[in-house]
């Protein structure tokens, strides 16, 4: 079951409205695109979903349970994921230490060996096994995005969000994450969600699409309708260039 | 007793409101920021009863919350020991208060000097100079050599200036060797590296000095002597000057050099306000500390500002142990203390705040004063002396670790 | 067991087996035995600060208060609590069965105590026993992780150099206040303590007598040993992990799971344990405890054999701190007063400091962990570059 | 790979460092000396370890090199041991040669060759202890060796001195002693200036049975616990109090305040000092601070509150110039005031500097007044001030320097570096030193109980002198202020402020 339902969630920063009352559903492996403006909330909905703030007033479900009042890490093990804007691997920790962590804090008995093995297994699908025994501060951007998306996995989570994933990434690479993601997605089946200013990625990657601007929820549809609903055209004009410099 | 029933009580019911406060505000989704400070307050000064009313109300919090129940605490603090000690001369006798808070504020403005060059460099560099102490201790110690021993005869002042050049050269080349590397991405942890590397310095530049001056206190002579005054008469004056002191109404007495220390340290800050402010050099050294990236855009090397800030902070503690070795008498390890000092005064002022290391040390300068002078047990009254300070970084960093003009963290 | 573990466990278990042996050949050589005891006690401190600081990245400057804490709570244990048979009556006293616990109330010297009080009153034959040492000294290592607790709890959101300061004030707060309450704790004269063994002991049939240095050794070498194997094998587990994880990045630490104030405070606790531990044993054998080893001084030492062992490795901080109380000690040895004087007293620090800087500067990762690593990751970069090539798809350089 | 190699070379070059540190290379015997043709980077200490194995066996070539010199000119005459020039000719001498040399010069010296005595000397070197005191008590310790060397050492051999900072506290007086004894074998210790070190190591002392001097330590406790091998040659705490409180009561005061320093010394001596004064019926204020302070002005109007006719300042160091210089700045300095400054403000160049203001100070000077100061006295006085560039000489270094002469004394009376042996003849002692003619009888056949005395004047020099002086012009130098009390030395009566 993977269910996950924020209702009417609003947060203010000092006099600053973030989010004005956003609301929505996600209900089973869907792949969705989180998209916006700059300043539309896209960041602060990710931050309050997995836990790291707390919404000034609304909820947040997941799988029937409520989870805005419990701290991130306990969101966490209830197998909700997220990556971060910028790469934020465990620098000065192997790569396989870095696959362990979230595995053994999701598990803290389980057997080592296996949990490697399952490890590598992740690994080999996201091309970079071979530096399992590599410090992660050894290894290139992309490689770091590779690991991130990896341990992410390793925490067996049911919705992954993902901040930007593509962002600065070689080509070669790139194709490796959308691949993943797909398999992850339609395999696996878990959920996603996608934040990216890449509009040509995200239509083409996400089935659903959610538009946020100055904290509203202006569209919520698949990528077709969306990229026709008026309003998403408006709050998107002569945004163009500054999208491309992101 | 009703001194330690009155301590019971505002720590008991300042405990229970810097910690239920803040969880009753987030519960109902309020700004949690000041509710530590503001439920400590609150607590400490009214109980169960103020906290009770805070809890049910939850207004919105400010300013207001923490100095107003703040006050309240320390007149309930006054009160009990008033009550306590009603023989103490901070009781009984108000010129002795008022002499023991200007010899406070006096010896304030130095350390608010001296701090100044740490908060300098924590702004620009970020970090926290363990070896500040140490630059405190040279600029002393080069403006005995200079005058006493390499060029007797030297002008005290002119001392001052050469010593302050010096320390500026020592921090500046400290700077380039060993600090440049956290910028330049050679270094793997910069804060943690930067703790231990400037720590290293104060121990290498305590024992040299050690080894090489060896461990005879030395004192310079007091810089100026004052010309016999009084205002208006000798008989009731209100200010009357001798060679060695000063004396305002007749009964608050300060040394004189320690005037003329307070005196040299006032003109620095407003060279330094004047410099930060008005020159094109210091403008880009706040640029710098405001954002990096965004000063480094205009064609202001980072680097370069690096160094002049870490050289300026030295230079600043050098400065005020310049100015107080006419004051103390001088020996290597004359820096520790004061550079316990000037952490504490920071952490109160709020890290890289200026004004905050100008206000922290004149209230660790009276508090200092009146822990000495007030404390009862004569045993302990200046045993206690280095806890006060520490007490006060304790507790503004558990209460509210930005200080009281900082940033957020 | 592959070449490269043999090429670690080899020299360890050497080390180990030399450590173990030592007091063969030291047995007419009791200063060497004793700054042997004493590089330990740095040692377990040195391996303990980097398991705080080098794994968790809680950067504290209060380590040697929690080291304090364990020898001052099992000083004033010995100094204050006895046992009896009869109650006392002017004592604060439980009596629990047929024993009375009491505690002697702090008088400055050469007045009565109150159980000098109660002797007169008391019938002929009374017993009034110390408790045992160990029981100070379990005490100790309570406390210090009850300190180590609170500590934890508080500086929960303070980071490096605010941690850093805070930790000073602590140290500090505690040296002043152990310096100043005299009646209690002797103040800077130093709290005189019973030896480990004061009556003395006998091991495997052989008889030493307290002075002796044989029992202090192995007791200081076996707790030595004992936290390394207990710090190795938690830094190794996934607490290791999760606090280095805490380390670099908490945040992301968290959103995978990781529970951060638990491990963070559990650690605090750990490491203050394992330095009270330290410190009430060393104060025993020693035989005084004085506030001035909560100088910072003495804790930048501590801090100083920890950075250039490696602070990222605990047989490196602890190598490195056996290592350098040696070099102090010898180096401290050069001041003859013959026809020629070297004054290494006055240059011994300075040259101290200069090495702390340049390791630092230079060799970030101390000067034996690199060792250490080159040992445990020999290989690791042909196998990865062998097994690139077996991975034809793998993409080179992405554009970070 | 890189990082390795330095770790290695860093580790190497500590190692090396320390080598010839911990054992000193032996020489190579059976080589013939040779000529040698310096080159460049030559510098004799850097040959004399290569070819003798010792770096400090220089002179032993420049001296062989100047005899050849004398006869044939090729050969380079050095005059100057650190000027070596490229293409000189020198002769490296064997190493049976170069013993020879140091031989025939410690003979010239008063010293046969062969093994050495071994005393150890505890001092504070280094911070927290006092290093003033340490450094004072250091240089007293060289000239007293040097003098007992060239009077021919002790029992025919040279005395080593082996000196070890104690740093003040004491788990390092205790490592200190275990050393002294257990590895350097010296056969007796003598100094300390800290108390709180003194009662540790007078523990390792008799653990041992080796005889310990001390040389500045007061406290009572030192002698009062009775071990056959501690002596002392410095007052006793109590003693001094109650010297101290006589001279007070001598002046007039009834009311005094004290300031005393935080330790094992200033805490206790307050104590004992009040004691005494209540017994003479005068009020008395015990204020105190830690050692390092530098602000005292709060204190000080607190002390002026009191209203008192007398400061006794038990502060040592930095610390007490501090207090003084400050409370005559705020008005109750010794002008005020009468103050007993502290003790350091002997070394009169460097009390005036700190403390301008101090001119009427008392002082208590411990050992004998200048009047009375024998030849000895005078001749260690002249060159101590030489060596120290100071202006007065401080009771420690007199005492470090009598306890240095009396235990080599008292090996030499012995005629044997038994302990035991060397303990009686300390008890049997009757030395004429800088502080007087030195006995203890109080001993194993005179034991305080039953001489009727307290345990605490066992093994103590009793007759220890103390006078008051008190500066009367500024700037005045310590050996021109007249002594005011005890009255039978006084030189000059007191100018009461």
């Amino acid at each position: 079951m993977i269910e996950l339902e924020v209702r009417n969630v609003v947060k203010h920063f000092g006099g600053l409205q973030a989010l004005k009352g956003v609301s929505f559903r996600i209900n089973g492996p869907e792949r969705i695109g989180l998209i916006g403006p700059n300043g539309a909330g896209k960041t602060t909905l990710t931050n309050i979903i997995s836990g790291v703030i707390k919404p000034t007033s609304g909820t947040v479900y997941f799988n029937g349970e409520r989870i805005d009042p419990l701290k991130p890490y306990e969101i966490a093990r209830r197998g909700l994921g997220r990556t971060f804007q910028i790469t934020r691997a465990f620098r000065r920790m192997t790569v396989m230490e870095n696959m362990l962590v979230p595995a053994l804090a999701l598990h803290p008995t389980a057997n080592r060996r296996a949990l490697e093995k399952k490890a590598t297994e992740i690994l080999e699908f996201l091309t970079i096994d071979h530096l399992a025994r590599e410090f992660a501060r050894n290894l290139s951007g992309g490689q770091q995005k590779l690991l991130e998306l990896g341990r992410l996995l390793m925490l067996d989570p049911k919705l992954i969000i993902l901040d930007e994933p593509f962002a600065g990434v070689h080509p070669k690479l790139r194709q490796t994450i959308w691949d993943f993601i797909v398999h992850v997605n339609e395999n696996l089946e878990r959920a996603f969600i996608i934040i990216s200013h890449d509009m040509d990625t995200i239509f083409t990657l996400s089935k659903r699409l959610l538009v946020l601007n100055y904290g509203e929820l202006i569209a919520d549809g698949d990528p077709e309708a969306v990229r026709k609903d008026p309003r998403v055209i408006e709050a998107y004009l002569g945004e163009e260039e500054e999208e491309v410099a992101a | 007793m009703y001194l330690w029933l009155a301590l019971l009580w505002i720590i008991g019911w300042g405990v229970v409101g810097a910690v239920l406060i803040p969880r009753v505000y987030a519960r109902r989704d309020l700004d949690v920021s000041q509710a530590a400070l503001a439920g400590a307050m609150v607590g400490a000064a009214s109980g169960p009863f103020g906290l009770a009313l805070l809890a049910y109300f939850t207004p919105r919090l400010d300013w207001k919350w923490v100095v107003v129940p703040g006050a309240a605490t320390v007149a309930i603090f006054l009160t009990a020991f008033a009550a306590t000690y009603p023989n103490n001369l901070c009781v009984s006798n108000s010129a002795f208060v008022l002499t023991q808070v200007v010899n406070g504020l006096v010896v304030g403005i130095i350390y608010g000097l001296m701090a100044l060059g740490l908060t300098l460099i924590f702004s620009i560099l970020g970090i926290v100079s363990f070896a500040h102490g140490e630059f405190y201790m040279l600029g002393g110690m080069f403006v005995y050599y200079l005058t006493q021993e390499w060029f007797p005869g030297l002008h005290p002042l002119a001392a001052v200036v050469v010593s302050a050049v010096l320390t500026f050269v020592i921090g500046a080349l400290f700077e380039v060797l060993f600090l440049r590397p956290m910028n330049t991405g050679q270094v793997e942890r910069p804060g943690e590296y930067a703790i231990l590397v400037t720590f290293g310095l104060s121990f290498f530049l305590q024992y040299t000095t050690l080894a090489l001056v060896g461990a005879n206190p030395k004192k310079v002579p007091r810089y100026f002597d004052y010309p016999r005054l009084a205002i208006p008469g000798e008989e009731g004056s209100l200010l009357k000057v001798t060679p060695g002191t000063v004396r305002l109404f007749e009964e608050i007495v300060i040394p004189s050099p320690r005037v003329t220390a307070a005196v040299i340290a006032l003109i620095l800050l407003g060279l330094l306000m004047w410099f930060l402010y008005r020159t094109w050099i210091g403008k880009a050294l706040r640029a710098v500390s405001q954002d990096r990236q965004a000063a480094a855009v205009t064609g202001i090397n980072p680097n370069v500002m690096n160094t002049l800030a870490f050289g300026l902070g030295g230079m600043l503690a050098g400065l005020s142990g310049a100015s107080l070795v006419q004051v103390f008498s001088w020996v290597p390890w004359v820096g520790t203390q004061a550079a316990a000092r000037s952490f504490v005064i920071i952490v109160l002022g709020g890290m890289g705040s200026l004004p905050g290391a100008f206000v922290g040390g004149l209230i660790v300068g009276v508090v200092e004063a009146l822990g000495a002078g007030c404390v009862p047990d004569p045993h302990r009254a200046a045993a206690y002396i280095p806890a006060y300070g520490m007490l006060i970084l304790v507790l503004v960093l558990l209460l509210k670790p930005t200080g009281l003009f900082g940033r957020e963290l | 067991m592959n070449r490269n573990a043999l090429w670690i466990w080899l020299p360890l278990g050497l080390g180990v087996v030399v450590m173990l042996l030592a007091p063969l050949a030291l047995v007419s050589r009791p200063y060497i035995m004793h700054i042997a005891i004493v590089a330990y006690f740095y040692a377990i401190l040195a391996s303990s600060w980097a398991l705080l600081a080098g794994y968790g990245g809680q950067f504290s400057f209060g380590h040697m208060a929690f080291m304090a804490i364990g020898a001052y709570t099992t000083g004033l244990f010995a100094k204050f609590v006895r046992l009896t048979t009869v109650p006392t009556g002017v004592c604060p006293e439980i009596t629990v069965g047929s024993y009375t616990l009491f505690l002697l109330n702090p008088v400055t010297a050469g007045e009565p105590t109150c159980l000098d009080i109660a002797k007169a009153t008391m019938p002929a034959g009374t017993l009034i026993y110390r408790p045992p040492i160990y029981v100070g000294i379990l005490l100790g290592v309570l406390l210090g992780g009850v300190f180590g607790f609170l500590i934890g709890v508080l500086v929960l959101r303070l980071r490096q150099a605010y941690l850093a300061l805070f930790t000073i004030g602590f140290s500090e707060i505690l040296r002043v206040a152990l310096n100043a309450e005299i009646a209690i704790t002797d103040g800077p004269n130093g709290l005189e303590l019973p030896p480990l063994f004061p009556k003395g002991v006998t091991i495997f049939g052989m008889y030493f007598d307290a002075t002796s240095k044989i029992p202090p050794y192995y007791v200081m070498l076996f707790l030595f040993l004992g936290s390394m194997v207990f710090m190795h094998w938690l830094a190794s587990s996934r607490y290791g992990l999760f606090f280095r994880s805490i380390r670099e990045d908490e945040e992301a630490a968290a959103a995978l799971g990781v529970n951060i104030v638990r491990y963070k405070v559990l650690l605090f606790v750990i490491t203050s344990m394992i330095a009270a531990a330290a410190g009430a044993v060393e104060a025993h054998y020693i035989g005084v405890i004085t506030p001035n080893i909560l100088l910072i001084l003495q804790m930048s030492l501590v801090i100083a054999m920890a950075v250039i062992g490696g602070m990222e490795s605990l047989v490196g901080a602890a190598i490195g701190a056996i290592l350098i109380e040696f070099a102090l000690e010898f180096l401290r040895q050069n001041i003859t007063i013959g026809p020629w004087t070297i004054d290494m007293t006055d240059w011994r620090l300075v040259f101290f400091g200069l090495l702390l800087m340049l390791t630092l500067r230079f060799q970030n990762n101390g000067l034996i962990y690199p060792i250490i690593q080159r040992l445990t990751r020999a290989g690791v970069t042909e196998e990865i570059a062998a097994r690139r090539r077996l991975v034809p798809e793998t993409v080179q350089e992405g554009e970070g | 790979m890189k990082r390795v190699l330095w770790s290695v070379l860093l580790i190497v070059a500590i190692l090396v460092a320390m080598v010839p540190m911990a054992v000193a290379a032996p020489a190579r015997q059976g080589d013939a000396g040779f000529d040698y043709i310096v080159v460049k980077d030559d510098w004799l200490s850097k040959l004399a370890l290569k070819y003798l194995g010792d770096v400090f066996a220089y002179p032993a070539i420049a001296y062989y090199t100047n005899q050849k010199a004398a006869e044939d000119p090729s050969y380079a005459k050095i005059t100057d041991y650190d000027l070596i020039e490229i293409g000189w000719k020198i002769y490296i001498p064997s190493p049976e040669e170069a013993q020879a040399y140091f031989a025939t010069r410690a003979q010239t010296l008063g010293v046969t060759e062969g093994e050495t005595i071994k005393i150890g000397a505890l001092a504070p070197l280094s911070a927290p202890g006092s290093v003033t005191g340490g450094q004072a008590m250091k240089a007293a310790f060289e000239i007293a060796l040097e003098e007992i060397n060239e009077a021919g050492g002790v029992l025919g051999k040279p005395v080593e001195l082996i000196l070890v900072d104690t740093e003040g506290l004491p788990e390092r007086g205790t490592a200190a002693m275990e050393r002294l004894i257990t590895q350097e074998k010296v056969v007796g210790v003598v100094g300390e200036y800290h108390s709180a070190v003194g009662l540790t190591a007078k523990e390792v002392a008799h653990k041992y049975g080796i005889p310990i001097i001390f040389a500045e330590t007061w406290n009572d406790n030192i002698t009062a616990s009775l071990y056959p091998e501690v002596f002392r040659i410095a007052p006793l705490s109590s003693e001094v109090a109650n010297l101290d409180a006589n001279f007070i009561q001598w002046l007039g005061a009834k009311k005094v305040v004290i300031m005393t320093e935080n330790t094992g010394y200033g805490i206790p001596a307050a104590e004992q000092t009040t004691k005494k004064l209540e017994e003479r019926g005068i009020e008395a204020v015990t204020f105190s601070a830690d050692i390092g302070t530098q602000d005292f002005s709060g204190i000080i109007e607190r002390i002026k509150a009191e209203n008192p006719d007398l400061i006794l300042v038990l502060l040592t160091g930095e610390t007490s110039y501090n207090f003084e210089q400050q409370a005559a700045e705020a008005g109750i300095g010794p002008q005020d005031v009468m103050m007993i400054c502290n003790q350091v403000a002997d070394d009169s160049e460097s009390f005036w500097k700190n403390v301008p203001d101090g001119n009427l100070c008392f002082y208590r000077k411990v050992g004998l007044p200048p009047v009375l100061w024998n030849e000895k006295t005078k001749a260690f006085a002249e060159k101590y001030m030489e060596r120290t560039g100071k202006t007065g000489v401080e009771s420690y270094a007199m005492e470090a320097y009598d306890s240095l002469w009396l235990m080599a004394t008292a090996i030499n009376n012995a005629g044997s570096t038994d302990p035991q042996a060397i303990i009686e003849a300390l008890e049997n002692i009757e030395y004429e030193g800088v502080l007087g003619t030195i006995t203890f009888p109080y001993n194993s056949k005179n034991p305080p109980s039953e001489a009727g005395v307290e345990d605490k004047w066992w093994h103590q020099f009793p007759d220890f002198a103390a006078v008051f002086i008190q500066y009367q012009e500024p700037g005045q130098p310590s050996s021109e202020a007249p002594v005011v009390y005890p009255e039978k030395f006084q030189t000059a009566p007191p100018i009461l402020p």
